[in-house]
């Protein structure tokens, strides 16, 4: 076991050591252009799976939910992303005068961006992103941090704590998701506008957290952890994943009708980018992986409970969710690319992703030990 | 439902106090073997159907086949419709955008699919609505609706031993027993209650067809189809008592001008002679001018100009000949003005004819006149047809 | 594994149903479509037996496309025959009058036509001696009939012949139950020449399309303008249409001198002669600077 | 993780459904005899006053159908009025009953099953009142059937690319499976009802009603799945239906109307006003009925935080739309947005934003989710609120369109007033007679969650 773990970690550090010399390579041989778009794909994916496990255990404090207690130290953990992010977070304010328009000095000249230039400008957007990153982390402190020590103190007390502090966090949540969504991806094109955005990037990033929880849930069981979650739970996660599923086409297409058929030529432009030529490839693709497969591989009750179907389905979202954030950013750069720069910074962001993550699965115990209701949680029957 | 030889007897039903007595029981009386178990419960009891062997239910996928076949016929349908039978653009949009298609498509999809979960469960999965069902007719099916456990052993082709039946529930715990006969009654699906329904839908729809008639011929208050065609509206040329000189149609406000019609800013016909007409003679603009010629002038002034008096008969006018010399020698000026102004009986054709028509037409009439009066030069190299025309008897020698 | 979803029973019943459904659909189509009468395709032609059309335009009633014919001289007639009234001039005088004058002249020729009411001098009343233009003897009323009157709606019938005019003459005068006197034999006689000497020249007549096609044939386009491109600004600003403009100019003779007959002409036809209306604020200045500008343009 | 007996504060325990002793005999004693005893005096002047504004509101319904829809207030340019704010508004009334019914079924959350049969049954009351408003707006109902695409005389077919139609789908099918959900949760319950009945008549009746239910495990294997599979469906129906109503205005191009966020947030917004509506209703039926042991300040408590929670939701919402029409440097949107709150209209937008951002913040303390007189002001304030936010969002973005030459007041005549009013009497007309004749509450469900229910098998999970 350990002969192994040590092999795949191995192998781990050299995919992430051969990605780092493309990532590298990238900014002087691609472009600093390419560079930045690629290091804004794996920042929010990394971002966004952090924050939406944080969401995720936030919500379940919130409502109270039991079934799912057995399961919460998974997105605890992975919710450590986050403190991955914040470095990450600092160098991505180098995109800021590389890929975002509004923060040239040009955009104060222009009829629409004069009035919101404040807003776009690389000092604001800083002072924002900094603000989210310690709204953030706090929020990783109370919650992920408390139900650690509940681990050794055993003291109901934390969920009632956390259960006061979960609306809080939630409404920060909502706001700091809207930021990052408006900031780092809908500025990359600053005259495009949609209401809706926000909550679009938030169905990804649930889902993509989802997706991330069911997977390592699935992996963990398959090395003989997490002893006591059973189908009813594995269906129970498959059954989000399922809704989720559709709510990111519902909202993916609500916001895509209401431009297409308003053909409004100040917001429509965002889309015929990204529909014109090979984008409509990709768009077509993103569609197929992100809604279709999913949701006629979750239909069948028996998938949602099924260990292998799920994890399957699981690494498609995680994927979907890469393939989205690829169509939200590089239609800025022209055509989709796709080549060694790409792959070189998958690979050492996958590798070292994994390597985080495997890190953090063996903080503190498996399951929350300490939560009262770990024993109703662990006996919930569909 | 079975047919059992043993017409007598359905089955045997027992009843427990709780949900665990009965799924305790449940094992015991199935391994007796004597006939069909079957449960009765007040409500759905988890892990019933996996103690009584009994299937998973299909309805998933039912549902699943028409949710399919529902999106399918949703877009097939606005797609033939939108794209072929009858495509219409609205709002710059292609007649078969799919996009637009989408949001029928789910709700038919979901009216699909939710008819086939509940109405499939209840007509073929239950076989419901079955009124004539022996636990209907039992002594138990109250204290099983209330909040009693039910579990019956039903008769399974011949040889139903009731005593063994009887005695094996009671050894489970069942208390009371009752022993279910077949009913005596024949069910409601016989021939006759058949014909007389199908009559009884009959005589109601003629009763009410012939009544919504009367209902609507007797009481018009809301006569069906009375929209668009009763309504108080003025029609041209009717009378009307609204405006002082009677008639319906009016003369636009004096000093109304029409969107794209100038006034003439020229006080008199002589004034106007030296307009100069500012088309070029051209096939174009030849053939515009017969058309306006057409549509408006010649009813008056005749197809070749010459005032032929078809009105006077009708109406008593006599339209201007415009053969005459006085007329071939006007400046288009005059004519012109002649058009915008009207003159004498003739009215203004300002407001039917845009200023370039005017123009066409006034190079039109120049060809009529030209062709009744055309110069001796005209006629070289044109083969006449010998003794044709009216005037081919009177011809100079 | 559909098994486990759906037995092939089940899948039978509800497929059996659907086509229920779809038949009964089918048949409701079926009657609105086709039993019906006239449900679908309200507008589409009868169908028949297939006719081959005669090719090209042919089948059309054109009263305009009548053959040329010659032109010819109605001969002179013999005065004698047509200086005083005869039954069967009186006759056809009142066939004549009947189609051209009661619209006017109203049918006893009272001046009370229905056409009398809207014309500014009324028509003459010719039972009364008072009011004849050119009198009311038979010179007059040829003279009328020959000339029109000016300033009235009272137009020229020259188209008609020497003798249907002097048919007419006779029957206007049998209408005035007055005196109309002594005829003055001289100028009797000069009538009487005049319808003994020359015979009535009827012009030739052509298709009108062929007309049209002379006509274009025929046309001279004035000399177009320069390219106003580089015409200097006024100019620019004040023409619309150079080909018209181009037209307009020749027709208005002496502009190159006269720039108040070339400033009334302009503005007065202005836009459709191919200037904009705005020349009408031009100052005479103004008009001079124009019209040297116009010539400046003018290819000779 | 031994069983170490860990006290749990109050605030974590498990709060029980019900209170006192139910029994499945005493749930039906206690529902069940409603429909088989005579109505108090309170019910029949109730009745009274509210089939009387029915009247009164369909008296004048015909009056419009007879005179024509001049006798509102609609006039250019806002074309849509009262008809369109009340559609949307019963629409979203609605919501909340599904809402109950279906997602909170899916998630398994078992408060829902006390009060899940009379939020259902508000539902079809709501969706009715709602159909009335587009029947009567296009002013000649009695061929509204023209909007259904079938083959006809006249050769045409609907155009299936405008939003109205797309209404006439999602609305009907809406109504047609809150229906069907409705009937198929009451067949148990009717079955129940037929066996106490002692009339002849009344047990032919419930007999015909409950289609012969004899609560056979085989049927109530099926039964079940058909109750998930329609939750499930019901599901993305709410989504769908008041995403589709948004469509009607998200899809023009008027500012203040064409907005993306739209779907989510009419639906979040129908959501809200339909909840407030039932813990109104709810604390009626709770109080009259005797439901106190049935309907726990456990559920007035959840429901008001569901309220709360829309609420911040809605906030959210509200947020996003000021921020977008800012940020998008559009002056019409700029325009209208000043318009919304500075306009002729402003009380309005004041009066939205009041009654469905800050007031229900009141929710988050515990005393107000304890006291019915709080609970229902907030509960009104929230209804009015939802109502004035349609009305902003159709009547103060229509009075301003593009063209300023056409700008003009809307004032609603007596007419509006009175068919909006008499709607209501139509809904708690409906409300009265359901509560007479059907189990307000779904005992089979409650059946279902009693303690001890469900046998105590420890299942083996394969």
């Amino acid at each position: 076991m350990t002969g192994s773990k040590t092999s795949t970690g191995q192998a781990l550090w050299g995919a992430a050591a051969l990605g780092l010399v493309g990532v590298g390579a990238t900014y002087p041989v691609a472009g600093p252009a390419r560079f930045w778009a690629n290091w804004l794909l794996w920042f929010l994916f990394l971002l966004t799976i952090g924050l939406g496990s944080l969401f995720i255990v936030a919500l379940e404090h919130l409502v109270g939910s039991r079934w799912s207690v057995p399961l919460r130290r998974i997105p605890e953990r992975l919710s450590t992303l986050l403190l991955l992010a914040v470095p990450m977070a600092f160098v991505s304010l180098g995109a800021l005068p590389v890929l975002y328009p509004g923060t040239r000095p040009e955009a104060a000249h222009d009829p629409v961006l004069a009035g919101k230039a404040f807003w776009l400008s690389a000092p604001f957007v800083s002072t924002r992103t900094i603000l989210c990153l310690a709204l953030w982390l706090v929020g990783v402190a109370v919650l992920t941090g408390g139900s650690l020590r509940q681990d050794r103190t055993r003291d109901p007390g934390f969920n009632v704590k956390a259960r006061r502090f979960a609306p809080a966090f939630l409404a920060i949540f909502a706001v700091t998701l809207t930021l990052v969504a408006f900031d780092w991806i809908s500025a990359l094109e600053p005259k495009w506008y949609s209401d809706i955005f926000g909550v679009y990037l938030f169905a990804g990033t649930f889902l993509a957290a989802l997706a991330a929880t069911a997977v390592s849930v699935v992996f963990l069981k398959g090395k003989g952890r997490l002893e006591g979650v059973g189908p009813s739970h594995l269906y129970n996660l498959g059954a989000y994943l399922f809704a989720f599923t559709v709510f990111w086409s519902y909202i993916a297409f609500a916001q895509y009708l209401l431009m297409w058929y308003g053909d409004m030529p100040e917001e429509v432009f965002w889309y015929k980018e990204r529909l014109a030529g090979s984008w409509l490839g990709v768009a077509l693709l993103l569609g197929v992986v992100h809604f279709l497969i999913p949701f006629f591989a979750l239909i069948p009750r028996d998938a949602k409970g099924d260990t292998r179907r799920l994890f399957r389905v699981a690494v498609l979202m995680l994927a979907a969710h890469v393939l989205d954030l690829y169509w939200l950013i590089f239609p800025v750069l022209g055509p989709p690319r796709l080549s060694w720069p790409e792959l070189s910074f998958a690979l050492f962001f996958i590798s070292g992703g994994l390597l985080w993550v495997r890190a953090a699965m063996e903080r503190g115990e498996d399951m929350p030990a300490g939560d009262p209701f770990l024993r109703e949680g662990l006996e919930f029957r569909l | 439902m079975t047919e059992p030889k043993n017409r007598g007897m359905f089955g045997v039903v027992g009843l427990f106090e709780s949900a665990d007595a009965l799924m305790a029981a449940i094992p015991k009386v199935r391994e007796a073997g004597l006939g069909k178990v079957e449960a009765y419960t007040p409500y759905p009891v988890h892990g019933l159907d996996k103690a009584l062997g009994q299937r998973r239910s299909p309805l998933g996928g039912m549902v699943m086949v028409m949710g399919v076949l529902g999106a399918l016929t949703a877009f097939l349908f606005q797609w033939w419709i939108s794209g072929i039978d009858y495509p219409i653009v609205t709002g710059g949009k292609a007649p078969t955008s799919w996009q637009a298609f989408v949001p029928i498509m789910f709700e038919v999809t979901v009216l699909f699919a939710t008819f086939t979960a509940g109405l499939g469960m209840l007509f073929f999965l239950n076989k419901l609505p079955f009124f004539g069902h022996p636990v209907l007719h039992a002594q138990a099916i109250a204290d099983i609706t209330r909040d009693r456990f039910g579990l019956a052993i039903e008769a399974e082709g011949d040889g139903f031993d009731v005593e063994a039946a009887v005695r094996a529930l009671e050894a489970a715990g069942a208390r009371p027993i009752e022993v279910i006969p077949q009913p005596s009654f024949s069910g409601p699906m016989t021939a006759r209650y058949l014909e007389r329904s199908l009559l009884g839908i009959a005589i109601a729809c003629a009763v009410s067809g012939y009544a919504m008639y009367w209902a609507v011929k007797l009481f018009p208050v809301l006569p069906p189809t009375s929209h668009m065609l009763v309504q108080p509206r003025l029609d041209p040329q009717k009378p009307s008592a609204f405006f002082k000189d009677g008639h319906g149609m009016q003369l636009p406000v004096p000093g109304t001008v029409a969107r794209g019609y100038l006034p003439l800013g020229l006080a008199s016909q002589e004034e106007a002679a030296t307009l100069v007409n500012p088309l070029a003679v051209s096939e174009k603009v030849l053939e515009e001018g017969r058309q306006a010629y057409m549509n408006h002038c010649v009813v008056c002034h005749g197809p070749l100009a010459n005032g032929v008096p078809t009105l006077t008969s009708a109406y008593g006018a006599k339209p201007a000949n415009l053969q005459a010399k006085q007329f071939r020698d006007y400046p288009d000026g005059k004519i012109y003005w002649t058009i915008v102004m009207g003159k004498n009986a003739m009215p203004s054709y300002a407001a039917d004819l845009s200023e370039e028509d005017r123009w066409a037409v006034i190079h039109y009439l120049r060809a009529l006149q030209r062709a009744q009066n055309a110069k001796p030069g005209d006629l070289d190299g044109v083969k006449l047809e010998a003794g044709s025309g009216p005037g081919s008897e009177g011809k100079a020698p | 594994m559909m098994d486990a979803y759906v037995t092939t029973e089940e899948l039978r019943h509800l497929l059996s149903a659907l086509l229920v459904v779809v038949i009964f659909i089918c048949l409701v189509a079926l009657f609105a479509f086709l039993i019906i009468p006239g449900t679908r395709n309200a507008n589409a032609p009868i169908a028949g037996p297939a006719v081959n059309p005669p090719q090209g335009q042919t089948g059309w009633l054109d009263v305009t496309e009548y053959p040329p014919e010659e032109g010819y001289t109605v001969p002179p007639v013999d005065p004698k025959t047509v200086m005083t009234p005869t039954p069967v001039l009186l006759a056809r005088g009142k066939v004549l009058f009947e189609q051209n004058c009661v619209a006017c002249h109203g049918p006893e020729g009272h001046g009370d036509g229905p056409a009398a009411k809207g014309l500014n001098p009324p028509p003459r009343n010719f039972s009364q001696p008072t009011g004849w233009v050119n009198g009311y003897q038979i010179e007059g009323i040829w003279k009328t009939l020959q000339e029109g009157v000016k300033g009235s709606a009272m137009v020229e019938y020259d188209y008609l012949s020497t003798r249907d005019r002097m048919a007419l003459v006779h029957y206007v005068q049998s209408l005035g139950d007055f005196s109309h006197g002594p005829e003055d034999p001289a100028k009797l006689a000069a009538l009487a020449k005049l319808f003994a000497s020359a015979g009535q020249v009827v012009p030739p007549k052509i298709p009108v399309s062929m007309a049209m096609a002379k006509l274009e044939e025929e046309y001279v386009a004035p000399r177009p303008l320069a390219s106003l491109a580089e015409a200097p600004p006024l100019v620019r600003w004040s023409v619309l249409s150079p080909a018209r403009a181009a037209r307009t100019l020749a027709g208005i003779p002496h502009w190159r001198t006269d720039e108040r007959a070339l400033a009334k002409e302009v503005v007065r036809g202005a836009p459709a002669n191919g200037f904009a209306p705005a020349v009408a604020t031009y100052s005479p200045g103004q008009w001079k600077e124009f019209r040297d500008q116009l010539e400046g343009i003018c290819i000779p | 993780m031994k069983a170490e007996a860990v006290r749990l504060p109050e605030e974590l325990q498990a709060p029980a459904l019900t209170a006192g002793l139910v029994t499945s005999g005493s749930l039906d004693d206690q529902v069940l005899k409603f429909p088989a005893k005579k109505p108090p005096l309170a019910w029949y002047v109730g009745f009274a006053i509210t089939s009387s504004i029915m009247t009164l509101g369909l008296a004048l319904i015909g009056y419009t159908i007879a005179t024509g829809i001049g006798v509102w207030g609609n006039t250019n340019p806002v074309f849509w009025a009262f008809d369109i704010i009340n559609f949307v508004f019963w629409v979203g009334i609605g919501h909340a009953g599904t809402l109950i019914s279906a997602i909170l079924f899916l998630f398994r959350k078992r408060w829902r099953n006390a009060i899940a049969r009379f939020a259902e049954a508000m539902t079809i009351f709501a969706v009715m009142c709602a159909g009335i408003f587009p029947l009567i707006h296009v002013g000649r109902p009695w061929v509204a059937f023209w909007l259904f695409p079938y083959p006809n005389q006249r050769a045409v077919w609907p155009n299936f690319r405008s939003p109205l139609l797309w209404d006439v789908f999602a609305v009907s099918t809406y109504f047609s499976v809150s229906l069907l959900f409705w009937y198929l949760g009451l067949l148990p319950d009717i079955a129940s009802m037929r066996d106490r009945a002692t009339g002849k008549i009344r047990k032919a009746v419930y007999s015909v009603l409950c289609l012969g239910w004899r609560g056979a495990n085989s049927h109530w294997n099926h039964f079940e799945k058909a109750y998930l599979l329609l939750a499930g469906l019901a599901t993305g129906l709410v989504l769908s239906v008041h995403s589709v109503v948004s469509f009607d205005f998200a899809v023009s191009l008027v500012p203040g109307w064409h907005m993306t966020i739209f779907p989510p947030y009419f639906v979040t917004g129908a959501i809200f006003a339909g909840f407030a509506m039932v813990l109104m209703v709810l604390i009626v039926v709770r109080e009259t009925m005797d439901m106190k042991n049935l309907i726990t300040a456990y559920h007035l408590d959840v429901m008001s935080r569901v309220i709360l929670a829309m609420s911040c939701l809605m906030g959210y919402a509200y947020l996003m739309e000021g921020f977008t029409a800012w940020y998008s440097m559009n002056p019409f949107l700029h325009s209208i947005f000043k318009n919304y709150f500075m306009g002729a209209y402003w009380w309005a937008g004041w009066l939205t934003l009041a009654c469905n951002v800050f007031i229900p913040q009141l929710f988050w303390f515990k005393k107000c989710r304890q006291s019915y007189v709080w609970m229902i002001v907030i509960a009104l304030a929230v209804t009015t609120g939802m109502w004035f936010e349609r009305f902003v969002i159709i009547v103060v973005s229509l009075h301003h369109d593009f063209l300023p030459a056409s700008w003009h007041l809307y004032k609603p005549t007596l007419v509006d007033y009175g068919i909006l009013l008499g709607s209501f009497g139509l809904f708690f007309t409906m409300v009265l007679l359901f509560a007479r004749v059907l189990p307000v509450i779904a005992t089979t469900e409650m059946k279902g969650i009693l303690p001890g229910a469900q046998p105590h098998v420890v299942k083996s999970e394969e």
